[in-house]
């Protein structure tokens, strides 16, 4: 009995904390003979299998992704410009841009992230409701960018949030921008999105537990 | 209990049914209009991808909202935080009820049906107000303080802008109000200043441009609703549209003749054929305003709060009361 | 399967909040206020600041009178020009004090600059200005020639001011779409938008990037000009005043937005001195300082073109000269295309530049002020010290002065009307 | 809108070689300087288009309100205001560039700040303009304005213990030797604490004074006299 979360219908990985009066949930799973995905989540007999009433939710999601109205620095201003006349985002129905994290599904972060807009960013993140998915727009988020070796950017927002898609460029061509939001739609469609890892691992046990830098 | 009261309620609950089942659809095509519209107005194409030219846009948008996960701040009252959206949509519903399709198809032919329409539109304020109040939130807390006294302090010039009309039609009801106008002239005729006061007013009434002072993406970020998410949020977003299809459906009827074609009705269509004739006319008018709505919203930007209120209180009451009382002194004089 | 009774599924919220506890009472942290369930629970996280005030403006800002409220405009704003966060003292709509929190995108140019050569240093200066970046380049690049003591050849000046013209036009665009998507209107920012990828794609045709153009070299520019460049230009140059003038049409006499502008956000010419308020928001408020005309650098000494004032200072008087001002470009603009000469675009300069130690100020007109940069050099690869003064970061003292008194939405115009740039802002 | 005047007939190809910036004529300036300030100011330089003057710390008010408040002088606009850290061994100095519409050349005035006590006094008594140079200065050098009413750092977080700009504040991987020298600790995942992270605007926490390792460095209890800034600067 693999846990559904009930709003979203998609499978959380093992509840993140150990109430000690239960036993804890993989010890309940690895009865039915599932082993532990490193990333999280579960593999085995009782994985829950994506039909096609999941497909047609997962189109339905993936063809009105509604973006965050947050940007950084200068790449907001190419998001701004995917936005305009000249190359539409709102075709793929991804126009109103939602001011309030409450109401969007797509965190698209666009400009430099520094270690004083990490906290702020990280809790617009944990605001929104699931399932989300993170862009990381532009050099400058997906690894620091140019500005790698100063005092006050994190480098890269895979450090603090669990990232989708990442857009190179600086700034990313509106073109490019259009490309990397293509790239989501087939994350979407295919579940594969990373949010789910965040919610009991944190970030900084998401991909990089060995990796030193 | 006689047969005849049975099948007055029974006919009361199909109808009431029907019409809350209608209200969905209407918002998705009124949103889907508006997506189309301004972004042909902001020189872009509009939605294209989803179904034959981007149809099915707004029923996607709609189904998306519907499977979010819908979250409740922490320190949110929890049982006026969910019962919030559902007093906003249900005062747009309940005011479908009286709403004059077509010759036969009015839902209750109410004898005070005016009179059942303000009060009900009144619902939405206090809707609004508790969303405000009850997440927890200080730009939701401001929002909703500024519908409420927006929303207030429009209703007496909307109410009084037709209190004109119906002291020259005599009735209260919609149909009979019709029939006078099928009779006599267009009441917009009549009433011209009665008819501008009460645009405007219904404007402000739901929140539109250039009254969308509530939901002011700049300032407040999404106003009363700025932590609701999921399918109350999509409450709220439908609310706003389905208010605006009716706003425009009680305008037409009240001053531009309902179901009434512009020329005088061909004899022979009368029983069913002559209510889908209705019906037409009623849509084809519903949605010229409607398109004037969204126009105004993709041109005009936001009027600020006090001028909005210093607009209600100076200009649009005192108008609406001069309106009413020349009115009454020609329909003394002239005692049609 | 045993028919056993399985604990119920604990809800998720109370198990997050039970870790959360468990967590910060390992680590020895205190409670936030709304677990311990206090008074004011909800105070910790609005930036009232929970250690005694350290400075009197801080006592001042964050200390509560009766009937008033600390709102948050955020990092997070949809109306903010990028991450700068306003922490408004408000009783009921009406403003009491306004206290800018800076530094959200603060990536320390000037050190990452100390430790770069001097021709990397306008990379690094490229991204601080975003919407006027040719601007960003213009004034390092002659300082460092006054450093290094080379002059640019003639046609390079030429084509210096020409693109420097060019962004001026797209940025004073922008912000007439900014000012009136702040207050609601959706149109105006796309017609701008229009008119600005325009210019970027003709400044993309002569230096190869979108937006962070890297166009500048110390004694010269990068490319020439080049026939796509010249031709997107003749076709731009035709309809550029038609399309600004349908911008204005929405907005110009649009009584809505004259009735939120006029008369808002009052800065006389003193203060706006006092103040440092440079560029066309000091011109806005009467007083004629444009560093084209008061130190003539570059070849702005040959070009004929005049210093527009308005007088009364406010949000619509800002809007006006940004106009007048887009017009003054493209009189420069035809004026240079009229003039430039023929010769080489870069001067003989060796690939590490070393220049004799000394001191160098060059300030230069940029969209939003004076933008000047004060570098030392000491003889090495790279420069000792690399200071820049950001014309937004020092106006945005002005809001502090203007806001108290006038209401929440007025913010939001009199921010657009100084149009800061974050980049710029936090350096 | 008054019409775009055409462009006038192209005028003469321009002089032989003139240089662009020839050097401005700065001689009434200098003697005014000179007859003004006498003795306090000394280094007077010229440069093609700047004029420049070094003064002590304690009298940059003094000589700033002369320069500006004279009428001949009249240098009413304070364009800039730098500081530059000459060396660890070696002193700061705060560097102020002042416009004048009677003189064709900027005005450098350097303020002498010796290291161990960087302290001067503040001009937002002249120009307001002056608080955010200074706050910014606070922050990024350690320099302390005395009767600054606001001076709090204005790019890095409250609780932000060292002071970028300065030559021992090293970057990260050039102190890839040394223990993370000046490095935020956000830097290095292994020492996160997530609840810092996860708390708004990363402003106020952890509140100073529960960090026993480092309370808050406020203006009165910076710098002691002696004890130079530099170990004030390495996390320890």
């Amino acid at each position: 009995m693999a846990i559904v979360d009930p709003n979203t219908g998609l499978t959380r990985p093992k509840a993140p904390i150990i109430v000690p009066d239960q036993a804890p949930d993989d010890d309940l799973l690895r009865e039915f003979g599932m082993e532990e995905h490193p990333q999280g989540g579960f593999h085995g007999l009782l994985e829950v299998i994506p039909t096609k009433a999941d497909y047609v939710l997962d189109l339905i999601r993936a063809n009105s992704l509604w973006p965050l109205l947050s940007g950084l620095s200068c790449c907001a201003i190419e998001m701004m410009s995917t936005a305009t006349s000249v190359n539409d985002i709102d075709r793929f129905g991804m126009f109103p841009f939602r001011a309030s994290p409450r109401q969007a599904d797509v965190l698209i972060v666009a400009g430099t992230l520094t270690t004083k807009m990490a906290g702020p960013l990280v809790r617009l993140w944990e605001q929104m409701p699931e399932p989300k998915w993170c862009v990381a727009m532009g050099t400058c988020t997906t690894s620091g960018g140019r500005f790698k070796r100063s005092y006050s950017v994190v480098q890269g927002v895979d450090r603090v949030m669990p990232v989708d898609v990442y857009v190179p460029g600086c700034p990313p061509r509106p073109e490019g921008l259009i490309y990397g939001m293509m790239k989501l739609h087939e994350l979407v469609k295919q579940r594969r999105g990373q949010w789910s890892t965040y919610v009991d691992r944190g970030p900084q046990r998401t991909r990089w537990e060995g990796d030193v830098r | 209990m006689d047969l005849e009261l049975l099948l007055g309620i029974g006919r009361f609950l199909v109808a009431t049914t029907l019409l809350l089942l209608l209200t969905v659809p209407t918002a998705f095509v009124i949103i889907q209009m508006e997506l189309k519209v301004i972004a042909r107005m902001n020189l872009r194409l509009g939605p294209n991808r989803v179904g034959p030219g981007g149809l099915f846009q707004s029923t996607i948008h709609g189904f998306k909202v519907l499977a979010k996960e819908d979250t409740i701040p922490d320190q949110a009252d929890n049982t006026t935080f969910t019962l919030a959206p559902w007093m906003v949509y249900m005062a747009a519903a309940m005011s479908m009820l009286v709403i004059p399709f077509a010759p036969g198809a009015i839902a209750s032919d109410m004898n005070i049906g005016i009179v059942y329409f303000f009060a009900v539109l009144g619902l939405s304020v206090v809707g609004l107000l508790v969303a405000g109040w009850a997440s927890y939130n200080k730009y939701s807390l401001l929002g909703g303080l500024r519908s409420a006294a927006q929303m207030v302090s429009y209703e007496i010039p909307l109410t009084l802008s037709v209190v004109g009309a119906v002291v020259l039609a005599g009735t209260l009801s919609f149909s009979e109000l019709i029939a006078w106008q099928r009779e006599n002239v267009w009441l917009f005729v009549a009433q011209p200043v009665g008819v501008v006061i009460f645009y405007i007013a219904s404007l402000a009434e739901i929140n539109r441009t250039p009254f969308d002072m509530i939901e002011a993406d700049s300032e407040l970020v999404a106003g009363p609703f700025t932590e609701y998410s999921g399918m109350r949020f999509g409450f709220f977003f439908f609310a706003e549209y389905v208010a605006l299809f009716i706003m425009s459906g009680i305008l037409i009827s009240l001053f531009f003749g309902g179901w009434l074609a512009p020329w005088p009705f061909p004899a022979q269509l009368d029983g069913f054929a002559g209510t889908l004739w209705g019906i037409l006319w009623f849509f084809l008018k519903t949605y010229i305003f409607v398109f004037v709505a969204v126009w105004l919203r993709a041109t005009l930007p936001r009027i600020r709060v006090d001028q909005l209120m210093g607009v209600a209180w100076k200009v649009m009451l005192p108008l609406a009361l001069v309106n009413l009382f020349v009115t009454a002194i020609v329909v003394v004089v002239l005692d049609l | 399967m045993t028919t056993t009774e399985r604990p119920p599924i604990p809800d998720p919220i109370d198990l997050d909040r039970a870790e959360e506890a468990r967590l910060r009472t390992a680590a020895g942290l205190s409670l936030t206020a709304s677990q311990r369930g206090g008074e004011y629970a909800g105070f910790e996280d609005i930036g009232l600041p929970d250690r005694p005030p350290q400075t009197e403006r801080e006592a001042e800002v964050y200390s509560l009178a009766e009937g008033e409220m600390l709102l948050n405009m955020g990092p997070q704003h949809p109306s903010t020009h990028g991450v700068m966060r306003l922490v408004v003292k408000l009783r009921g709509e009406v403003i009491v004090d306004i206290d800018p929190v800076l530094g959200y995108l603060h990536r320390g140019i000037e050190k990452l600059c100390e430790n770069a050569t001097y021709t990397t240093v306008m990379t690094y200066v490229d991204p601080m200005d975003y919407l006027a970046v040719m601007h960003n380049e213009h004034a390092p690049a002659m300082a460092f020639e006054k450093l290094y003591g080379i002059e640019a050849p003639k046609r390079a000046e030429y084509i210096r001011a020409l693109v420097v013209e060019l962004d001026r036009v797209a940025s004073h665009g922008l912000m007439m779409g900014f000012l009136s998507l702040d207050m609601g209107g959706l149109t105006p920012i796309l017609y701008a938008f229009i008119n600005r990828d325009e210019v970027v794609d003709l400044l993309s045709a002569i230096s190869g990037q979108r937006m962070l153009f890297n166009f500048f070299r110390i004694g010269g520019v990068n490319w020439d000009v080049n026939d796509e460049f010249l031709s997107r230009l003749g076709t731009w140059r035709s309809h550029v005043l038609k399309n600004i003038e349908m911008n204005e049409h929405l907005i110009t006499d649009n009584e809505i937005f004259r009735g939120r502008t006029i008369g808002m956000g009052v800065l006389s010419g003193r203060d706006a001195i006092a103040l440092g308020v440079s560029g066309p928001n000091l011109r806005a408020s009467g007083v004629a300082f444009d560093v084209r005309k008061a130190h003539p650098y570059s070849i702005y000494r040959e070009l004929e073109f005049d210093v527009i004032t308005q007088e009364s200072g406010d949000v619509y008087a800002r809007y006006l000269q940004r106009i007048a001002e887009i017009k003054q470009s493209i009189h420069l603009i035809d004026q240079i295309i009229d003039r430039m000469p023929h010769g080489p675009v870069q001067a003989q300069v060796p690939g590490i530049v070393r220049p004799r130690p000394g001191r160098a100020y060059a300030a230069v007109e940029s969209p939003r002020g004076l933008y000047s940069v004060y570098a030392i050099s000491d003889g090495g690869p790279n420069p000792y010290r690399f200071r820049m003064r950001d014309p937004s970061f020092i106006s945005l003292q002005a809001l502090p002065k203007l806001m108290p008194g006038h209401l929440v939405a007025d913010t939001m115009a009199v921010m657009a009307s100084f149009d800061p740039v974050m980049g710029g802002v936090d350096k | 809108m008054e019409h775009v005047r055409g462009p006038r007939p192209a005028a003469h190809p321009l002089g032989r070689g003139r240089s662009l910036t020839t050097p401005v004529a700065v001689g009434p300036l200098v003697r005014l300087l000179t007859e003004r300030l006498g003795t306090t100011a000394r280094g007077l330089w010229t440069d093609a288009d700047t004029v420049e003057i070094q003064v002590d710390g304690a009298d940059n008010v003094e000589v700033l309100r002369a320069l500006r408040d004279d009428d001949e002088l009249d240098f009413f606009f304070l364009a800039d205001a730098a500081a530059v850290d000459y060396g660890i061994d070696a002193h700061f100095e705060v560097v102020y560039h002042l416009y004048s519409s009677k003189h064709p050349a900027w005005l450098r005035v350097r303020a002498h700040v010796e290291r161990g006590n960087p302290r001067i006094p503040t001009i937002t008594g002249l120009w307001e303009g002056a608080m955010f140079h200074e706050r910014e200065m606070y922050d990024m050098m350690g320099i302390v304005f005395e009767g600054n009413r606001d001076l709090r750092r204005i790019y890095m977080s409250p609780d932000y213990r060292s002071f970028p700009q300065r030559r021992d504040f090293v970057l990260p991987d050039d102190a890839a030797d040394s223990a993370a020298a000046g490095v935020n600790p956000l830097e290095r995942p292994e020492t996160w604490d997530l609840d810092r992270l996860r708390q708004a605007p990363g402003v106020t926490f952890p509140p100073s004074e529960f960090r026993d390792d480092a309370p808050a460095e406020g203006p009165h209890d910076g710098v002691q006299d002696g004890e130079t800034a530099t170990d004030k600067s390495r996390p320890r």
